[in-house]
């Protein structure tokens, strides 16, 4: 967390950093359309919400635990958004306040389960993912909510910096900087750290290690929640399937972001601007992968490799840094 | 290495085809389906013939690797950021894809949703498909006929999140109250376009009910295939069954006598003419104010493709009925709707 | 008395046995239709290779890590198992050896990368979970294969004699026997229980956890192998959407069946009674006209349910224990 | 020439950062009960490593009865006769003990599968030899402690073993099941001929059953296969510590009279403490001894609310108050705990030094909306780790590249940051280098100076004698006397091992 800039680097960002600059040079020499407008515009509404995704995975990873459910918050939260807007008529502004009180409930009810029962939180959201998604598919019985406001769901497709960029990412990025002082700039930021590097002795230092994980679980649901309006402002309609089945489709880019961008799966550490870059990463190579017809089908399988050879790495920086530093 | 070299030979391809520009640049043609599914197969050779047949640059058959209306809008992104300059799409949603066509337009690129309608308002040029409501009406009516005009209907369906499911269901609810009171639906089993989970619950209902029932429809393609396997397996001849497209475990079934006949719908024909038809808009055409538009549930711009009703006599011969409708409504498509 | 009545009730699997039967009985007295011979035939189906891919996981749980990929194996399996009967007209036991063989080697992989990189069987299984499921698409793109042998056909339709038992449980059942003998009474089996119980104590003792882990995962991958072809064998054609929907019920049956994520503690029978717990509740939500979707919904109570229940158990021992080492 | 079963010859290793062994020897004779001795850090796990073949000597020679042996795995030091029974139980607590005993090469029936009845036939015999009265289908986490130590003695013996290391056996047994088993290590050298090497901190032991003695220190010999005839307790603390050792004396004056700031009154807790009574009183050292397993660790952790208080009272400053965790025994109360074991409970390994030792402050130094930075931070901190003289490259150095002593002193500056009225200090001095532990029996005694209350963990008697004022002795979770410290060792160790022993 505290390096100093000379060894920045060293850093898994920095190389994360020369790879993306890489990627775009390669894809915008070699292909035509990754340069265009669209293109562009395009990328960075994509890169935006995975941006969202990712980061609410890394708050829970940081305590050591996943949330498989983040999908089904995700679609959950934007299905509840779609009921207020279109079925209760309540106005925009106050219904994205419910959406995301929404998501940080039913991240809540994580976080308590998994610290009530000690179990790890794998096993708890694999439940309540496939809990909270039935329930969803059932009070709404799978229909869209289609008649959103206007004024939400332009949002998604305004285009800014000579039509460029979608002011999504502005939002990401501004929730990147959010978290970013979170983590280092506040004290419940640092003791979320502590408490999942090491839950004993951040008990024992007189840090409430329970509240901290059940914060953590909150903060995922409220980011899921913040992903599905981004995603809803972008198709226009909350729809049951906008995450895929049981939401599980959101779970590849939330673990590829983090892992890929340093976050310690074994909990306390955490890079915000790595996850940003992970996604980053994740989103050209995709949108290259399509430009340069490696075929639709291959891309997961793609996909798979970078997320294998990105741990792999990782491990071996991981070994030689620490060599490093103990010749040193 | 290999990875690299395609990439080259790629973009080599890619800087060829884009030599062409200028004036009316060929047109490229994306047909999107909403994910991978056995209905669209027909697409892709529809492509080609089209390609050949009316000289257009490419139309290519690009499938989202899984059913998510996300992934379909990242391709056709991407599609459109290689260079295709029309799309041909099933809309994963039916409000949901109305934004990416919008933006489409935007830049310059005309749609048309095929197979399946968005909703208006909307930028697609046309909906061109089968007018599902009406084939799973013409389905159950078929069933109830079969039947007998009396008994229990059972309606195994696709997707919910699919827009055409909503309409099956109505309709075949449609058919049944026109039957009068003999005919009863006594249970919709919806969302079961995938193999395992479709042969889990169609077993799980036979099982418990197949003995009340006297009749099947089913308006989507995976539960046709597992329900006519059902009904083969058990070899029950008693409850008919009205099945829908051409799948060949659905056919041979008819065959066999096990399912009294399917709906059939014409993909085919939907990539061929969608094709022709983005090209003629592409080279300034455009669609009558007086052109005859069929109005559905989601939208006043349809055009049929086109369902035939096939059982035990005329399911050998299908192909070239199917055929005979796609080549009727080519020949007639300029004159009726375009106005070049 | 009092002590065989204890004994038993300390088994996990005399709970889910009562389970099982007051269920079954409760269901059968509100609707008759549900021991009818077909119901039946079509519970033992679903039971069948969910209880193989149960296992596939078990094993996996038994050693204190996860499977992420257990489906896509199976999915691999089944259309590669499919696609060479299809496209080059292999006979049935030669692309049956295939299918193992890629199923082995997909395990093998799995295992392999596990313990020489040291990062967790997790990451390393999600990656590949999209690895296997991506050369499948890639190769299928998405088209099922359909021209399946009527041997294989029969074999998924056909059921012994007039009874209602399908061909199909057979191999379930005959690989559950061989799992327990396995876990109870190989040496292997043991030292793969004594790993997950303790990483440490076991590599003091000289057990090679290479040797383990990478055994788990091959068996893993192996059995995934047999759920794969089992599918298609029951759907009579093979889809690339198979396995898709494995990952929830396969943690279901394990964990119901008292498994400790953790590891070193896993059932063979009590997971097979998690399978068939699963799987008639399921089909009594069919039976009931019970909204589809609430079958998603009950599985992760149960799953949950189970935790709760593990973990008090648990407690009540250790708390137990505490007065005993008191005294 | 005399028979040695196992010689250690000049061996040498290395790790990262440290030479842990520099040429240490030494030579066991059969039949003989060698004892290894040596503070933590000397070496002696990384030789025993060595010898049970999981780590590799970087130099010298290995032979075992007179011939030289190389040990690749674990497994190659049992196939060689050599058996450990580790500080850690490793036994498989869910498996039963007959298979525990046999799981290195399981009996099989003629099918191959695992002869569970076989299992029971041959781990009865090695139960036997061990006086053990349990059934071998028995499973191991039902057992006590001490049985569950024999039964990795059993284990061991079962192997075939001709040389057995026993590391630190008696750290949780009882005098009684200590002396029990005393007995059958001598029993068992002179019935089944094995040799034993016997790893202890307790030097009684060692005089009580000891033929030969080996000391390491830093990792060299202080001396090698001396006769235990040769030496006393006096000597061999020499060369252990290379000094005679010092009883750092406080010169505080406690008379009594200072104000009561902490009192339990007959409190009973969920871990089974019964009826323990104390005041603590300002600028206070109290000492708690106590065996392993007598709770006293277990009390602190009841005192700071990481487990429940059943009943009884706990009054600070006059008032009797409920402490629910260590959140509230930090920011209410005032209360720290510093944990015996330090890489699990204290720091935070993958931290760096500043943010281990600012953990319990950040809340006492935030602004509006949380604001921290790590400026704000080392003006606050700073103070202390330069004061406790932490030898760190840079505050923002991982912790876990410093040594165990400066480790200990980050995790004794964290507190004194935070400010605490009461410190609870649990096993200061574990594995830490004389120089360091010399230095933190100063800084305990400047603290109590101060004006802070300690109450001091402690299984090392000099340790106590030296600092507490007054000594509470435990034994099974009660409080069994209160010794008031006058600094004379003979007298005051004498006074203590009459409350553990009665």
């Amino acid at each position: 967390m505290n390096k100093k800039i000379p060894n920045f680097v060293f850093t898994n960002q920095f190389g994360l950093l020369c790879l993306v600059v890489t990627f775009i040079l390669i894809f915008s020499t070699v292909t035509d359309g990754f340069t265009s407008r669209f293109n562009i515009f395009a990328l960075s509404r994509v890169v935006a919400i995975d941006i969202m995704i990712g980061l609410a995975m890394m708050v829970v990873i940081l305590t050591g635990g996943l949330n498989l459910a983040l999908g089904a918050i995700g679609v959950c939260a934007a299905m509840f958004g779609g009921w207020c807007m279109e079925t209760m008529g309540i106005p925009v502004i106050p219904s994205i306040f419910l959406i995301l009180g929404m998501g940080s409930f039913l991240g809540w009810v994580n976080g308590m389960i998994t610290v009530k029962t000690g179990v790890h939180s794998f096993i708890v959201t694999l439940a309540t993912m496939s809990i909270y998604f039935g329930l969803m598919t059932m009070l709404t019985e799978a229909e869209a909510f289609r008649r959103l406001p206007e004024t939400f769901t332009e949002f998604g497709s305004m285009k800014l910096f000579k039509k460029y960029i979608s002011p999504l990412l502005l939002l990401s990025l501004a929730t990147c900087g959010a978290l970013f002082y979170l983590f280092k700039y506040t004290d419940i930021g640092r003791k979320l750290i502590a408490a999942g590097a090491n839950p004993d002795a951040a008990e024992l230092s007189g840090i409430s290690v329970n509240t901290m994980f059940i914060y953590c679980h909150v903060l995922s649901g409220f980011l899921a929640a913040m992903a599905a309006i981004m995603l809803t402002t972008r198709i226009g309609a909350a729809i049951p399937s906008m995450a895929g089945q049981l939401g599980m489709d959101w779970l590849l880019p939330a673990f590829l972001a983090p892992v890929i961008g340093g976050t310690l799966l074994s909990g306390g550490k955490l890079s915000v601007f790595g996850t940003m870059l992970g996604a980053v990463l994740v989103t050209l190579i995709t949108n290259g992968l399509y430009l340069i017809d490696v075929g639709e089908f291959w891309i997961r399988f793609f996909l798979g490799i970078i997320l294998l050879i990105a741990v792999l790495l990782d491990k071996t920086r991981e070994f030689f840094t620490l060599k490093s530093v103990i010749v040193s | 290495m290999k990875f690299l070299f395609s990439m080259i030979t790629s973009s080599a391809i890619l800087m060829a085809s884009g030599a062409f520009a200028g004036g009316h640049s060929p047109t490229k043609v994306a047909l999107v389906p909403g994910g991978p599914h056995p209905y669209f197969a027909a697409w892709e050779k529809a492509g080609k013939d089209a390609v050949k047949d009316f000289g257009l640059g490419k139309a290519d058959y690009k499938v989202p690797a899984e059913w998510d209306l996300s992934q379909q809008n990242e391709l056709i992104e991407s599609l459109v950021g290689k260079g295709y300059n029309a799309v041909l799409v099933f809309p994963g949603d039916a409000v949901g894809t109305n934004k990416i066509l919008g933006e489409l337009d935007d830049a310059g690129i005309p749609t048309a949703a095929l197979a399946g309608c968005v909703e208006q308002p909307t930028k697609a040029k046309m909906c061109f498909g089968t007018d599902t409501g009406h084939s799973a009406y013409l389905g159950t009516k078929q069933l109830i006929k079969a039947m007998g005009g009396k008994g229990k209907i059972a309606h195994f369906t696709g997707f919910l999140v699919d827009p055409n499911t909503t309409l099956r269901i109505d309709a075949v609810e449609k058919a049944v109250a026109e039957a009068g009171g003999g005919v009863e639906i006594i249970q919709v089993i919806a969302d079961i376009d995938a193999y395992e989970p479709a042969d889990e619950k169609i077993n799980a209902f036979m099982a418990a009910q197949g003995g009340e029932v006297d009749g099947i429809v089913t308006t989507a393609w995976v539960p046709a295939v597992v329900a006519s396997q059902a009904l083969t397996n058990m070899g029950d001849k008693r409850i008919k069954m009205v099945g829908i497209d051409h799948d060949e475990v659905v056919l041979k079934a008819i065959k066999e006598g096990f399912v009294h006949g399917t709906m059939l719908q014409n993909p085919y024909g939907q990539g061929y003419i969608g094709s022709y038809v983005m090209d003629k808009i592409r080279g300034g055409c455009s669609f009558k104010a007086s052109a005859p538009w069929k109005t559905t549930a989601q939208t006043n711009q349809f055009i049929d493709s086109g369902t035939v009703f096939v059982d035990i006599s005329d399911v050998d011969t299908y192909v070239d009925a199917m055929r005979g409708i796609s080549l009727e409504i080519l020949e007639t498509f300029d004159g009726t709707y375009l106005d070049c | 008395m009092k002590i065989t009545q204890s004994s038993l009730l300390k088994k996990d699997w005399f709970g889910l046995l009562i389970v099982v039967l007051l269920s079954g009985t409760f269901i059968a007295m509100l609707k008759p239709a549900f021991l009818s011979a077909f119901n039946l035939y079509v519970l033992m189906v679903s039971v069948s290779y969910m209880l193989i891919i149960a296992l596939s996981q078990m094993i996996i749980i038994a050693i204190g890590q996860m499977n992420l990929s257990v489906g896509a194996i199976g999915g691999l399996v089944a259309i590669s198992f499919s696609g060479v009967m299809e496209v080059y007209q292999i006979s049935v036991p030669v692309a049956i050896c295939i299918g193992l063989v890629i199923g082995t080697v997909c395990g093998f992989l799995n295992g392999y990368i596990t313990v020489k990189s040291g990062i967790s069987a997790f990451i390393i299984t999600l990656a590949t979970l999209y690895i296997f499921k991506g050369i499948n698409l890639g190769i299928t793109e998405a088209e099922p294969f359909y021209e399946i042998p009527e041997t294989v056909k029969n074999f998924g339709n056909a059921k012994i004699g007039t009874s209602p038992i399908p061909y199909l449980i057979i191999i379930p059942v005959i690989i559950t026997f061989l799992m327990w003998v396995f876990m109870n009474r190989t040496e292997t089996g043991r030292h793969m229980l004594a790993y997950g119980n303790s990483v440490q104590s076991a590599e003091l003792i000289g057990i090679s956890s290479s040797k383990v882990v990478v055994t788990a995962h091959v068996i893993s991958g192996f059995l995934a192998a047999i759920a794969g072809m089992l599918v298609v064998c029951r759907l009579q054609l093979g889809t690339p959407n198979i396995g898709d929907s494995w990952l929830l019920p396969s943690f279901a049956a394990p964990v119901i069946g008292g498994a400790i994520l953790a590891g070193g503690k896993v059932d063979v029978i009590a997971t097979a009674l998690g399978v068939l717990i699963v799987a008639i509740i399921s089909q009594a939500l069919v039976i009931f006209k019970i909204d589809p979707f609430f079958v998603q919904i009950f599985l992760g109570v149960m799953i949950l349910l189970a935790v709760f229940v593990n973990r008090y158990r648990e407690y009540k021992q250790e708390s137990s224990k505490k007065i005993f080492n008191n005294d | 020439m005399t028979k040695f079963c196992l010689e250690i010859d000049s061996v040498d290793k290395a790790f990262p950062g440290v030479k842990a062994l520099n040429k240490a020897s030494f030579k066991l004779k059969k039949g003989s009960i060698h004892a290894l001795l040596g503070e933590n850090g000397a070496g002696k796990s990384t030789l025993i490593k060595i010898i049970t073949g999981i780590h590799k000597q970087d130099g010298g020679k290995l032979l075992i009865d007179n011939v030289e042996k190389t040990l690749n795995t674990p497994n190659d030091a049992t196939r060689f006769g050599i058996s450990v029974v580790h500080q850690e139980r490793n036994l498989i607590r869910r498996f039963s003990v007959g298979e525990n005993l046999m799981l290195n090469n399981l009996p099989r029936t003629t099918l191959g599968l695992v002869d569970y009845q076989e299992i029971a036939l041959q781990s009865k015999k090695w139960l036997e030899i061990m006086d053990l009265d349990i059934d071998p289908s028995t499973i191991v986490s039902e057992l006590t402690v001490a049985k569950m130590q024999l039964c990795e003695i059993a284990k061991a013996l079962s192997l075939r073993s001709q040389i057995l290391l026993l590391d630190e056996p008696t750290s949780s047994l009882s005098p009684q099941e200590s002396d029990n088993l005393f007995l059958l290590l001598k029993k068992i050298v002179r019935d089944e001929g094995v040799s034993i090497v016997f790893v202890s901190h307790k030097l009684e032991e060692v005089f009580n059953i000891c033929d030969e003695v080996t000391v390491l220190r830093d990792g060299k010999n202080a001396c090698t296969s001396e006769s235990i005839k040769n030496l006393d307790r006096k000597k061999l603390v020499k060369l252990m510590i290379g000094r005679d050792e010092q009883i750092v004396k406080s010169k505080r004056k406690t008379d009594g009279t200072d104000k009561t700031i902490l009192e339990l009154k007959n409190v009973n807790t969920d871990l089974g403490h019964k009826n323990i009574s104390f005041e603590l009183k300002k600028a206070e050292i109290i000492g708690l001894y106590g065996l392993v397993g007598a709770g006293r660790t277990e009390l602190a952790k009841c005192l700071i609310g990481l487990e429940k208080i059943n009943s009884g009272e706990v009054i600070i400053s006059g008032t009797a108050i409920t402490i629910d965790s260590p959140r509230s025994a930090l920011e209410k109360y005032k209360i720290g705990y510093i944990s015996e074991d330090r890489k699990k409970e204290g720091l935070i390994l993958i931290h760096n030094v500043i943010d281990n030792a600012s953990i319990t402050v950040w809340s006492q130094i935030k602004k509006i909306l949380g604001f921290v930075t790590n400026d704000m931070i080392s003006s606050r901190v700073n103070p202390y780790i330069e004061q406790l003289e932490v030898k760190t490259p840079s505050i923002y150095q991982l912790i876990s590249n410093l040594s165990g002593g400066n480790q200990q002193k980050v995790s004794v500056a964290k507190w004194l940051a935070a400010g605490t009225d009461i410190l609870i200090i649990d096993e200061p001095t574990v594995g830490i280098d004389i120089k360091t532990k010399a230095y933190l029996h100063k800084l305990i005694i400047e603290l109590a100076e101060g004006g802070t209350s300690i109450i001091l963990i402690s299984s090392d008697m000099p340790e106590m004698i030296s600092l507490a004022d007054r000594i509470l002795v435990m034994k099974d979770f009660k409080l069994n006397g209160i010794v008031k410290n006058d600094h004379k060792y003979d007298t005051v160790s004498a006074n203590i091992m009459e409350y553990i022993h009665d």
